[in-house]
């Protein structure tokens, strides 16, 4: 029995025994390379499940859906270790209760897909992989690049990136970790992230949703694939990461019970930078 | 010609630490630059790089964020919740292309009032040799002549 | 619509000479939403401030621009000038136009530009301020004193004696501290035993005062008025309620050659004991680390000695946890390890002894009943050299600063000397003498004029042993010569230090220290007994060496700034603290972590009906104090602070 | 007799308009995004694209348009209209559902009032379409009345030639044949064998799915929240739709000066609806996604006699969940009746 097979009737399984309320996967796209997200309420739903290498979305962001797990009921969801590392730093940020979420855990390996063991979050233990984890090598190179360039260059750069930005905030709605009620920027008392999206506005957006994900990505690249105009978000992201991680020695989501990087210090953290 | 270039620096201060020290500059009649422009906050915690980015917005040249010395902190710890945040939000307006000599951090002390002095005359006139900070201010009127068409 | 009244004040000379405040004036009052732009020589005077009331109460102002000095100057004053002609003291900004202007400025335009923009910004920040009203907390009226040295002891009897209930921790088994250890005190030389013993009775014996002897602060929580403090009890072995203080037990202690801390080592004591003879409490104390019993499960001789059964081997430390509205740190000095100073000889030679050493040795209830002996040999010796600031003033080995009482103790050590031993010699290595004080000076002269110390200026550079003897050499500077003295002694007027542990246990209670480890005060002339952390007092030598004079009288000041604060139920708070928007808080907690205060607590929010909807942050304004630091944090920007909330600060950058 | 434009005449045509006060614009891929920008010869075209990833929408109505410039006194607040410049432009190469989209939008932009930043600039703006010669699988002009061909807000129709020399003109309106008249000199007389156009397959019945969106009973139904379960609440399908126009009013500056702006809106944003009492009608996805089908193929049509869809299939094929207008009408089409 191939894995599609193995997770539907899991799936199912889930679904007729009452164990969960609703299952979170994909089904078949629009076209034969697209998967889309499916949601599963019955047992012959889950046999629209389909679980390939093409399943790479991040379907954490749906486990945020403002009431979805309000009545206390499971949800399961399929997800792959960027998604796992997602729902820690969701839970350590109490936004889930990880007795409501049930993990159909999968993994793609050159275009091969295997099984994770484990339906609850802490039977994954994802710390060292994470730890260990390099970004592909077209986003080290790209980084590397950016960082070689003058500043003036680098600036130029984003500045040409940002222009095309439209402000559909594509990269938010699809981000688990962008969960807030309100965004900062629709708070507009004070108006600190100019509405309109002239390069200024998209500059100051895109720096903010940066800092606000600092510490807190799980890398899965949901913002860069949504993104309509081909801001690569996956650099700045990439960017932040290195940073709490080279500064702080911290890796967002390795557990469930991390303390925020930037609501925490040491009293030794490095200040190189401060005269 | 057009008249020589005046830097504007904007500092975010802490009103226990820094803006203490700049109050000892003023008692003890040091003179420094009059380039800076002084908003004063209760720590150095308070401090948004919001406020960073609207500085610069308005034309500040460089942005200045000074507070308490690390064990120092009038609310014991905000000094050193800002420290993190500023390493972050550096490198992330660093790799941005936001040059670094744009954003400074120092930690001034109600008794140092002789190094506010200092540091605001090298700050001036290290920004004096930078130049404008046009690249970014020009950012809104970019799209100006864009969306215009 | 904003009317606000803008006030530039000259300052006399000191705005007018380098701000055109002419230029300011109109300036400003072409500033949208100023309704009048006044100057004036003095506004802080009281025809100043009438000036100001008076336009409030005209003008039906909204808000008030004093362009001035430093809001940490007369933002005060200002506020209650608002109060008092009817508008909310918080609806003021000061814009500092003289110690960040006028004062630095050289250039009189950039100066005035300089100004304008500066008092712009601020009235687009208060034409958003809001009024606040002064939080009220509720005040315990209890005080809790660390440290029983004379500086706790005076604190806790004032506070007492004004009828408030004190608990005094002292972290050795008596109280007494650094006083008990001294033989007569300068400039009346009344004998210190005489003078304390009676006021650490008093102190143990007063109804309002509860005095937890071989006790330690562990940890303080809350904020003024409302502070929890763990005091940790450690075990005595002795039970405190049956013990009479006969010293039985002592005196039939086998282990009796441990090195008597009180007595500097110049003595022994057993493993149960009392530091001292007139210990208070007079309840001894098992040393666990030499007791045999302890050690080997065997003994217990004391045990048996006890008429009473008052040991109990079976005691356990314990932690006691007491609220208390005000806290007065009292925990006293060390004096500095100086064995850095090789080349005085200290630890080599056993006649080389501190000051503190000599107060032990002329002490009548001492080792050697006040007869001054050689730690050697017990011989009294003819010729004493003195050491002056052996620590104290010396940036390379020492400390910077000038421990204040060496000079006076010194002049007393060489007067006891003379005459408890006729015929002497006291010779006193001296930098300057500093003898400011009543009665102080005079107290110099005598020991010079009418006691024969002979004052050498100048430093030592060497002590050595030759032939039973300690050659000291040194320079004499008034003559220009090197000098050589033969000495049977010598006294080194060690530096005071902060306790070791001083750091550590500031940062437990909360407030701040020198580089040194001396406790910072709120303002070093105008607060010396406060703290920044409201509600935490300081006296005595923990914030700088001091003598008894001023530890006392700062122990009183520390006790009055108490009373003041027990004087209410009720506290009034500076309103700035935060505050938090429930309906789009998210509930990530980022801000409770961040809360150096612990102030940020979880809220339920429910329905109608009860059912739980979300939980949201919610802040303590009593224990929160205003630093912002979670506003900082919050991506949602669901939390604001009063006096500084992103709008006001959104409109002073954007003025700018 | 037809004219043809080779290929190879084609610098010099642009060189003939710009000489004649016309900036060319055309599709181009900069930045890692194809839209339409500037153009001084063919190389720096990208023909060859299905489509453009943005829309010629952007350069009638951009993202964030300044309206007043205004400067805040104590006595007063002056105030300073922008308009655009009176620029003259040829777009060349559109896709015929681009072209279509600026002609659907025209009588919004002037049924009551004529939106002077609209019309300044379609008056100013010559359309060159370029027939289809491929389409994707997200194409649907066919399932909304239009075709690889539609001339529909076009001044001059090229179809491409089947040996790719260049295409086979047709003249639209009047600005068409003046654009032409600049460059008659460099065109060919002739009839040559143009290019197959594709294969667009009908998605949905439209007429099927206006009569269900009509029904009243319909709107309530559970459908519409079953079709956008998976739908994240983002903006893109809006900003990147060729006929979608709604915008939102901002004032932006600081103490002393500023600018009022027209910035795009977007229906799907939650806060699109929010009033200022905290009350937001539309309060979920669904409702959200329901009045995006029913504007653009009921309320529209009732109002200007015509869907406000051009068929490109954009909100498709960059939709992050795969959504899309194909797939809610080819449901509703599909329902049993």
């Amino acid at each position: 029995m191939g894995i599609q097979e193995q997770y539907r009737s899991e799936a199912a399984a889930l679904l007729s025994s009452g164990e969960v309320k609703l299952i979170i996967g994909f089904g078949a796209g629009s076209t034969a390379d697209r998967r889309r997200p499916l949601f599963a309420r019955t047992p012959d739903e889950a046999q629209k499940f389909v679980l390939d290498a093409a399943c790479i979305a991040n379907l954490s962001t749906y486990l945020v859906t403002e009431g979805l797990l309000s009545d206390g009921k499971k949800v399961a969801v399929f997800l792959k270790p960027d998604g796992i590392r997602s729902v820690n730093i969701l839970i350590s940020e109490a936004q889930l209760k990880p007795e409501q979420v049930v993990i159909l855990g999968y993994a793609i390996d050159n275009a091969e897909v295997t099984p994770l063991e484990g339906r609850k979050i802490s039977d994954f233990s994802i710390s060292e992989q994470i730890r260990s984890l390099t970004p592909p090598p077209h986003i080290l190179q790209e980084a590397e690049r950016i960082e070689e360039m003058s500043a003036t260059e680098r600036f130029e750069f984003w500045k040409e990136h940002f222009a095309k930005c439209i402000k559909c905030y594509a990269c938010r709605q699809v981000c688990p970790m962008c969960y807030c009620r309100r965004c900062i920027v629709d708070v507009n008392q004070p108006q600190w992230i100019s509405t309109s999206s002239h390069t200024l506005g998209n500059f100051e957006w895109n720096l903010v949703r940066a800092f606000h994900l600092a510490g807190r990505c799980a890398a899965c690249g949901a913002c860069d694939r949504a993104c309509p105009v081909n801001i690569p978000l996956r650099l700045v992201n990439y960017r932040m990461g290195k940073e709490v991680s080279d500064a702080f020695d911290y890796c967002a989501g390795e557990n469930s019970n991390q303390k925020p990087v930037l609501a925490s210090f040491k009293q030794d953290d490095p200040e190189t930078f401060i005269l | 010609m057009s008249e020589p270039f005046e830097p504007k620096i904007v500092a975010f201060v802490c009103t226990y630490c820094t803006y203490a020290g700049a109050d000892l500059a003023g008692t003890s009649r040091l003179k420094y630059a009059p380039n800076v422009r002084i908003v004063r906050l209760p720590c150095t915690g308070r401090i948004s790089p919001m406020f960073i980015l609207k500085a610069l917005q308005k034309g500040a040249d460089t942005v200045l964020v000074s507070g308490c010395h690390p064990g120092d902190c009038h609310f014991t710890a905000g000094n050193y919740h800002a420290r993190r945040r500023w390493t972050v939000f550096r490198a992330l307006l660093a790799f941005t292309g936001i040059p670094e000599e744009r954003i400074r951090f120092s930690w001034v002390s109600a008794a140092e009032g002789a190094k506010f002095a200092e540091m605001i005359n090298d700050i001036t006139d290290e920004t004096r040799k930078l130049g404008p900070f046009t690249q970014y201010q020009e950012l809104q009127k970019v799209i100006e002549t864009q969306s215009s068409y | 619509m904003a009317k606000i009244g803008v006030f530039v004040c000259h300052c006399g000379e000191n705005i007018a000479s380098k701000v055109d405040t002419g230029i300011l004036v109109k300036s400003l009052s072409d500033h949208p939403g100023v309704e009048i732009c006044q100057e004036y020589k003095y506004f802080c005077s009281d025809p100043g401030q009438e000036t100001v009331k008076r336009a409030i109460r005209e003008h039906k102002l909204t808000g008030v621009v004093v362009a001035a000095c430093s809001p940490r100057m007369h933002e005060v004053t200002f506020r209650k000038a608002c109060a008092e002609a009817g508008l909310n003291p918080y609806m003021l900004e000061l814009a500092n136009i003289r110690e960040q202007c006028s004062w630095v400025h050289s250039e009189k335009d950039q100066a005035t530009s300089k100004a304008i923009e500066i008092t712009r910004s601020l009235v687009e920040k208060v034409k958003r301020n809001n009024e606040l009203k002064p939080i009220s907390v509720p005040v315990t009226r209890r005080a809790l004193v660390i440290g029983g040295g004379i500086a706790g002891i005076q604190a806790a009897l004032d506070i007492a004696g004004a009828g408030r209930e004190v608990v005094l921790v002292e972290r050795e088994p008596s109280i007494g501290g650094h006083m008990s250890q001294l033989s007569e005190t300068f400039p009346t030389l009344d004998c210190s035993q005489c003078i304390l013993t009676p006021r650490m009775v008093e102190a143990i014996q007063h109804p309002k005062i509860t005095v937890m002897t071989y006790s330690e602060v562990e940890e303080v929580e809350g904020y003024i008025g409302n502070f929890t403090a763990k005091i940790r009890k450690k075990a005595r072995y002795v039970d405190m309620d049956k013990c009479t203080g006969c010293g039985d037990c002592i005196q039939k202690c086998p282990v009796k050659k441990i090195s008597n801390e009180f007595e500097l080592g110049l003595s022994n004591r057993t493993a149960i004991y009392t530091p001292f003879a007139q210990a208070v409490p007079n309840v001894p104390v098992i040393d666990k680390s030499r007791c045999t019993y302890f050690k080997n499960g065997k003994c217990k001789i004391c045990e048996k000695s006890c008429q009473i059964d008052a040991i109990d081997f079976e005691q356990q430390e314990s932690v006691e946890t007491i609220e208390f509205g005000a806290i007065v740190v009292a925990t006293g000095f060390q004096i500095q390890d100086t064995s850095v100073y090789g080349e005085y000889g200290y630890g080599k030679y056993k006649d080389v002894i501190t000051g503190l050493h000599f107060e032990r040795l002329a002490s009548a209830s001492g080792p050697t009943a006040g007869k001054i002996q050689r730690p050697s040999d017990g011989k009294e010796p003819e010729t004493v050299v003195f050491i002056q600031c052996a620590g104290s003033r010396d940036p390379s080995k020492g400390v910077k600063y000038c421990s204040k009482i060496c000079c006076m103790y010194t002049a007393k050590h060489a007067m006891l000397y003379t005459h408890k031993h006729h015929g002497s010699n006291s010779k006193i290595f001296y930098m300057d003498i500093r003898a400011a004080g009543k009665g102080y000076d005079e107290f110099t002269r005598r020991a010079i004029e009418e006691d024969g110390a002979d004052y050498l200026r100048g430093r030592v550079s060497k002590v050595f042993e030759e032939n039973g003897k300690l050659i000291v050499r040194g320079v004499d500077t008034l003559l220009g010569k090197p000098v050589e003295v033969k000495a049977d002694m010598v006294v080194l007027a060690t530096a005071m230090v902060p306790q070791p542990d001083a750091k550590n246990f500031a940062k437990r209670i909360g407030i701040g220290y020198d580089e040194y480890g001396f406790y910072n005060e709120a303002h070093l002339k105008l607060r010396p007994v406060e703290t920044a952390k409201a509600g935490i007092y300081l006296c005595g030598a923990c914030q700088s060496p001091k003598d008894i004079p001023d530890s006392v009288s700062q122990a009183s000041a520390a006790a009055a700034k108490v009373l003041g604060l027990f004087s209410r139920e009720q506290l009034e708070r500076e309103p700035v603290v935060a505050a938090v928007g429930e309906s789009t808080c998210a509930g990530c907690w980022g801000c409770v972590y961040a809360c150096p205060y612990n102030a940020i607590e979880k809220k339920d929010i429910t329905d109608r009906n009860g059912n739980l909807i979300k939980q949201v942050a919610s802040v303590n304004p009593g224990l929160c104090q205003g630093c912002g630091t979670c506003v900082t944090f919050c991506r949602s920007n669901s939390i604001d602070l009063a006096g500084f909330t992103e709008k006001q600060i959104f409109a002073e950058v954007m003025a700018l | 007799m037809t004219r043809i434009l080779l290929r190879n005449k084609l610098d010099e045509c642009i060189a003939a308009w710009q000489k004649a006060g016309f900036s060319v614009l055309a599709p181009v891929r900069r930045h890692e995004m194809s839209s339409f920008g500037e153009v001084q010869k063919v190389a720096d075209m990208a023909l060859d694209l299905v489509l453009t990833e943005r829309t010629i929408k952007d350069k009638f109505f951009p993202q964030t348009e300044p309206l007043i410039k205004y400067k805040i006194s104590k006595q007063q607040i002056d105030s300073e209209t922008m308009t655009p410049p009176d620029q003259k432009r040829v777009f060349f190469g559109v896709r015929p559902c681009d072209a279509s989209g600026l002609a659907i939008d025209d009588p919004l932009f002037g049924w009551d009032y004529k939106d002077d930043y609209w019309f300044r600039r379609r008056d100013n703006s010559v359309i060159v379409t370029i027939a289809c010669a491929k389409a994707d699988d997200f194409c649907m002009c066919t399932s909304v009345k239009l075709s690889p061909e539609s001339t529909k807000g076009a001044d001059v129709m090229l179809r491409p030639l089947l040996e790719g020399s260049g295409w086979q003109i047709e003249v639209c309106t009047e600005r068409g044949k003046a654009l032409l008249e600049i460059v008659s000199s460099l065109l060919l007389e002739g009839n040559g064998h143009t290019f197959p156009l594709p294969q667009v397959a009908e998605k949905f019945d439209v007429e099927k799915v206006m009569e269900w969106l009509a029904s009243k009973e319909n709107f309530e139904s559970q459908f519409w929240k079953d079709i956008s379960l998976r739908c994240v609440g983002c903006g893109s399908c809006t900003f990147l739709c060729p006929t979608c126009h709604c915008f939102d009013i901002q004032d932006e500056g600081d103490t002393y000066q500023g600018i009022r702006r027209k910035n795009w809106d977007s229906c799907s944003f939650a806060n699109f609806t929010m009033h200022t009492s905290g009350h937001n009608p539309r309060n979920t996805q669904s409702t959200r996604w329901r009045q995006r089908i029913m504007h653009k193929f009921n309320y529209y049509r009732g109002k200007f006699g015509v869907n406000s869809c051009s068929g490109c299939g954009r909100c498709t094929r960059q939709c992050p969940v795969d959504m899309g207008i194909t797939e809610t009408l080819q449901a509703i089409s599909n329902l049993p009746r």
